[in-house]
């Protein structure tokens, strides 16, 4: 078993789909030669050739364009998009081609195809290097949205997206990358060394797109989120001491749905929590179904802990990011309520 | 600032509209024969004069003449002539069931047919075509069954989309007919992704992109001829300048400022303006592109020159927004009837043979219409379980719940 | 008091707005000479002329990109997207540049645009002439959503969109243009004229963004909606003979809470119902809000009735669209339970 | 198909990359005053020669030279060099507090100052730039307050922004200047609507917009051409060509295959193509264009051709991907270096002045950042109340709320 940050874990699915598979391919602004500007393509285009890895236009709506092409063709495409914020040029591309092909053609042409991008804030990059679009995506039918929290599942999700034959939108916490950040900026970076989840086989493997994961057991609440936030959450429990259930869902689309209800039952109280902006964010979505399934379970309203319903501030990152602190109220209300 | 006079808003628009005599004094339309065939090997940089004349092969007489005159085995003609007339016949009948009610929509491709026929034929098999709604002579020049064609336009138990797509939108993978999008111009660069595939794989396969005039402003536009230019895989880009786009005439897509064959020029791209009312131009342009892509000498833009006779769609009333005689006055004529006249010229074809190869595609499709709609009309037949596959390879949970819903 | 449809109302108002303010200006696809392909523009170019109504290419990332050149300059334009299926070209624009704009230049740069654009099922016009694409745009902060019901409403509200200083996202249901479509596609249609909503007045008057209408008074339960559904309400309930209450939302962003919250608190049940894709559709939004306020008022979960999580299909229309048998069966069933 | 090789991909290559001697032997410069200067109504057909060429006035004696070459009153040139001194004084200061960790990041224009700073002083007030990120010498040339422009980088309580924006990210109407996007090619499009808007209210202003060649690929480069060819508003198109996009050399964007200016002549739209490092073309190309626009003749797109001296920012480490000894090989020169020998030639400047200059700029700067340091660096001073403010005009109540809950 190897020590991989979430940067080499997702490398490293690359790098085995690439090995494994001739009709994977990989391309992106500047993830050619240089590796792209989180690294994340290093030495893949050195590995195998111009041909498979490759630097590409800034275009984001070609990127995805292109890539439908290739898919269609029988390749399997891995493409980046430098930022989630830069996604939306693409748009179009996904939600009217890509989503749709499979269904509009009655199978007779399908798009396996996996789109790579950081999202989420952290990093002091302002509103165009911080947004969490996820919910923009979790809309489309058609789609499926992934979004992983450790190097282990960020490679193993990353392999099952590449080797599903469905479009997959793939959104790597970017503040993750290198450590598992609880949003306590003021204090120094951890890294994945020190992590579980940080050991990451070398080869083929893959978590199953479709099936959350229980990070933390608990009786009195259950905290259901994803991403950077599976994080600040345990941070935020273990400042309040309040023995929350913590459950990363990984898959947003499609959902296990099974597994929230079952801690929503068992605790009786929710909280939703994640780092988008709050309406019609996917938290509220999260909530619609968790009132459908427990209503009858449920000793307060869920809860819900987002981001600001405003354009990610640049020098005023912590007061719009959900930290500890915030998170650490909101849980200690959820628990007063009712 | 004072010494300059205010600035003035201007707004292209057509030379006439409803009421106003059809013009087209203004349209050059250069002799048969006349422009040059460059080698395929030619640098876009060598022949640019190609983008702004247009490339014509038959003349008034019917007579095929100039380089691009190409000897043609007797069959192609034919079947060029042929398929045409079949293209027509069946917009014609789809157009009756439209009126009578039995689909909601139809989109006629009436004197543009020469374009999709000429191409297709110039293509091979395992070639792939990214078409929009107008270039049905793509597969009815080949042997994709009528029936089923029908049957997706009446959206019925036998449509091969399953009633989910609007009439017209035809997808057969095996007929090199990529799935039609109702989004214009998206399919551009799929179809260049497609070829850069082809490229990646080492394979011979080429893509043929269609777009419109209008389309042409769409940005995937712009997405397609960047990544022909950067990687220059086999494609062919293909414009199809029938002058209107729904109301717009196509100054309105700047077709007032350059042509749309120019638009290659600032990517490099090897780029050819011809009569798309010219069977035999269609013809030996298509197979000089082809060649070029088959060959790994990469893209060429293709624009075509024709003029759209049909409304937009069955939703659209033209009289409304130009003269209804302009599509008789259009200079390039019927692509059918200068078809017919070269076949008959050369002792290939006769009135007689003209009149009975109608009736004859007349019946075929009155018959294979009337196959058609014993599966249904107007959506009959169609499913409700069809509503919720392959939206996923595997359905969901959450739409097998749905499903489970309205008990399907 | 004039008698209007939907169309003519939409129409009045921009007549309205291009006679009392010299910089407003209106553009789209066909919407120049022809008058727009629902004809919601007719006769205006020839009023105005052609630099305040004209035609333009055919790119709506173009329309918008370009009309917010022209808002940022002093303009208030008005624009068309052809169908809300076209609208996915412009979303960057929207998104990241009209909706950011006063934000990121602390209100130096300012976009007073509207986009209209129609929306909707119910015309048999297949997946890409029916999508309700609202929740994309209601998680967007900077933007305003509005969905109008009525010919009177769709007059008022685009007046206050365009006199609005900020970027409004307009959706006119289609399937309302010519009458009160109850989702009974199988009975004659009806139009504006038989509808005390139709009567619209011809001058200036405004509906204000931000307000919910109560349609009906009830007090066995409530129905949160808006658009075509408003209509589709009214039929499941005089059907079913549940006593209702029916709210009109109107505005999506911002949303009249007080309204569906006092209505909620009142009948302690509450559907909530939308044309649009299920999955985080803003149906889950109100939802998430509903149960914030009204938690312990509630007394069965909130329904929900959507449209699947599917593309829209086209011969299957009438099972996708949630009719009033659907919505009727769902009525019941939200009575009865618990 | 047997007879067909098996097509191959092919992905431009840089021909040197680090490790190898820097090589610009195939990048051709022509001589200074060797281009023709047509009159500005010229047609955008009849002077296609001017987007393939480099447009230069400054010959290696520093001597203005050719039909470019303008009379300037001597204030024009003093204000041109020392603008140029300052900006490159300015990214260096900045550099430095990025290092010293009080702005978390930095863009540099090093190489390519005098392009903004020349069209900058070529247009009037009223007109408006839509500034990528590395036209810092718009501001830079004008009296905008420098404390401003660093308070903004460092998003402190004077910020003009607010903190909201990431440094460098300006924004200033009165200065012609329109609020920087983090997203590359957007204000393309702005910049010709805005223009549109000037043309319709019969103004004399003109809009000036900016983008880099790697962005020439992004979608909203080809709507901004669209409509600039149809409606034929008042814009001046810049594309600052400066080689490299982060890691990607301009063959990436296309820029093997054609000119970046060559891309307007699919539109019909006038193009030069102009060395970026000689002011005086600078100054002369934008005059040219600006004349053109305010005279109502419409758009014209410039290519200034450059080179990126600096890393693409304070994240980025260019020896990764390009030799180190590339700038220095950059034929074009240093405009700084270059305009300083035109003045000196012409007696107008000296070396000793020239030192001078670059230390009462370097003071300036210096001072002004002091004076800013004290709003806060590193975004302190910044209100969380102004994460809700300007959301929208007015705010809603549910960002009341949401303000209200982290009690601000
Ligand atoms: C993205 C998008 N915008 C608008 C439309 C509506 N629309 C359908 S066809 C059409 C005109 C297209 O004209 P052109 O490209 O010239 O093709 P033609 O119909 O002449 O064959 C328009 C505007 C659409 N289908 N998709
Ligand atoms: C839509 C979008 N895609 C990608 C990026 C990331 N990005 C920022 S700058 C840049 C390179 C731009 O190169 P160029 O246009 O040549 O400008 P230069 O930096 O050379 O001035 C990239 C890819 C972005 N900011 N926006
Ligand atoms: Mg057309
Ligand atoms: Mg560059």
């Amino acid at each position: 078993m190897a020590r991989m940050n979430m940067i080499e874990a997702i490398r490293s699915a690359m790098d085995v789909k690439l090995d494994h598979d001739p009709d994977v391919v990989v391309f992106g602004e500047d993830v050619g030669f240089f590796g792209g500007v989180f690294r994340c393509t290093a030495g893949l285009q050195k590995k195998y050739g111009k041909s498979r890895v490759f630097d590409c236009p800034i275009n984001e709506s070609g990127i995805v364009g292109s890539a439908i092409g290739m898919a269609v063709y029988g390749l399997r495409p891995c493409v980046e998009v430098q930022f989630a914020d830069y996604i939306y040029p693409a748009y179009d591309q996904i939600v009217s081609e890509a989503a749709r092909m499979r269904y509009r053609s009655a199978g007779d042409f399908t798009v396996p195809l996996t789109i790579r991008s950081p999202m989420g804030g952290g990093i002091f990059g302002g509103q165009t290097h911080s947004q969490c679009p996820e919910a923009l995506f979790t809309h489309v039918a058609g789609l499926k949205t992934i979004v992983p929290s450790t190097p282990y599942d960020a490679k193993g999700l990353l392999i099952a997206a590449i080797e599903d034959d469905d479009p997959v939108i793939f959104f790597e916490p970017k503040r993750l990358y290198n450590g598992p950040f609880d949003g306590h900026h003021e204090r120094p970076a951890q890294n994945w060394s020190g992590h579980a989840a940080g050991e990451v086989p070398e080869g083929h493997y893959t978590v199953p797109i479709g099936k959350a994961a229980i990070r933390r057991e608990g009786q009195d609440l259950s905290i259901i989120t994803y991403g950077t936030m599976c994080f600040v959450a345990e941070a935020a429990v273990a400042e309040t001491g309040i023995d929350a259930e913590i459950i990363d869902v990984r898959t947003l689309v499609p959902l296990d749905i099974d597994t929230i209800t079952q801690s929503v039952k068992k605790t009786g109280r929710c909280m939703v929590l994640h780092e988008a902006t709050q309406t019609s964010g996917f938290g509220a979505e999260l909530i619609a179904q968790i009132q459908e399934h427990c209503f009858y379970h449920l000793e307060a309203p869920v809860e819900r802990v987002a981001g600001w319903d405003t354009p990610y501030p640049h020098a005023q990152e912590w007061d719009y990011f959900p930290g500890p602190a915030r998170v650490g109220r909101a849980l200690k209300s959820l628990m007063e309520a009712a | 600032m004072s010494d300059y006079a205010p600035l003035s808003f201007k707004v292209p628009e057509p030379e006439v509209r409803p009421g106003d005599e059809p013009d087209f004094s203004h349209f050059e339309v250069p002799r048969a024969g006349s422009v040059r065939r460059p080698d395929i090997e030619t640098n876009a940089r060598d022949m640019k004069d190609l983008a702004t004349t247009i490339i014509r092969v038959m003349n008034r007489d019917g007579d095929a003449v100039g380089p691009w005159a190409m000897k043609l085995e007797d069959s192609i003609l034919h079947h060029g002539l042929r398929s045409m007339l079949r293209t027509r016949a069946f917009d014609e009948r789809m157009m009756k069931l439209q009126r009578q009610g039995k689909t909601s929509f139809y989109m006629k491709c009436t004197g543009e047919e020469a374009i999709a026929v000429g191409q297709q034929m110039a293509l091979s098999k395992g070639d792939m075509n990214f078409p929009t709604y107008r270039q049905q002579g793509l597969l009815l020049c080949q042997d994709y069954p009528l029936v089923d064609m029908i049957c997706q336009i009446l959206s019925n138990s036998r449509d091969p989309l399953h009633g989910r797509q609007l009439p017209i939108m035809y997808s057969s993978k095996d007929y090199g007919f990529f799935t039609i999008s109702g989004n214009l111009g998206t399919q551009y660069i799929h179809a260049v992704g497609w070829a850069m595939a082809s490229a990646i794989k080492g394979d011979t396969k080429i893509a043929s992109a269609w777009i419109g005039d209008g389309s042409t402003a769409e940005t995937d536009f712009h997405s397609a001829l960047v990544n022909a230019s950067v990687y220059k895989p086999p494609v062919v880009l293909n414009i199809v300048n029938n002058q209107w786009a729904i109301s717009s005439f196509q100054g309105i897509a700047g077709g007032d400022s350059a042509t749309f064959a120019e638009r290659a020029h600032g990517f490099g791209i090897p780029s050819l303006r011809a009569d798309g009312n010219d069977f035999l131009a269609v013809y030996a342009v298509s197979k000089w592109a082809i060649e070029r892509a088959r060959r790994n000498l990469g893209p060429t833009l293709i624009e075509w020159v024709t003029y759209r006779v049909a409304p937009h769609s069955t939703s659209d009333d033209p009289s409304q927004y130009r003269p209804r005689e302009e599509s008789a006055a259009w200079p390039l004529g019927d692509p059918v009837l200068r078809l017919k006249n070269h076949l008959i010229g050369r002792g290939l074809w006769s009135e007689e043979r003209h009149v009975q190869a109608e009736a004859e595609f007349d019946e075929e499709i009155r018959s294979a219409t009337r196959e058609a709609e014993t599966y249904g009309v107007m959506g009959e037949g169609s499913s409700a379980r069809d509503i919720f596959e392959e939206v996923y390879k595997e359905m969901p949970p959450h739409l097998v719940a749905q499903r489970q819903k309205i008990g399907v």
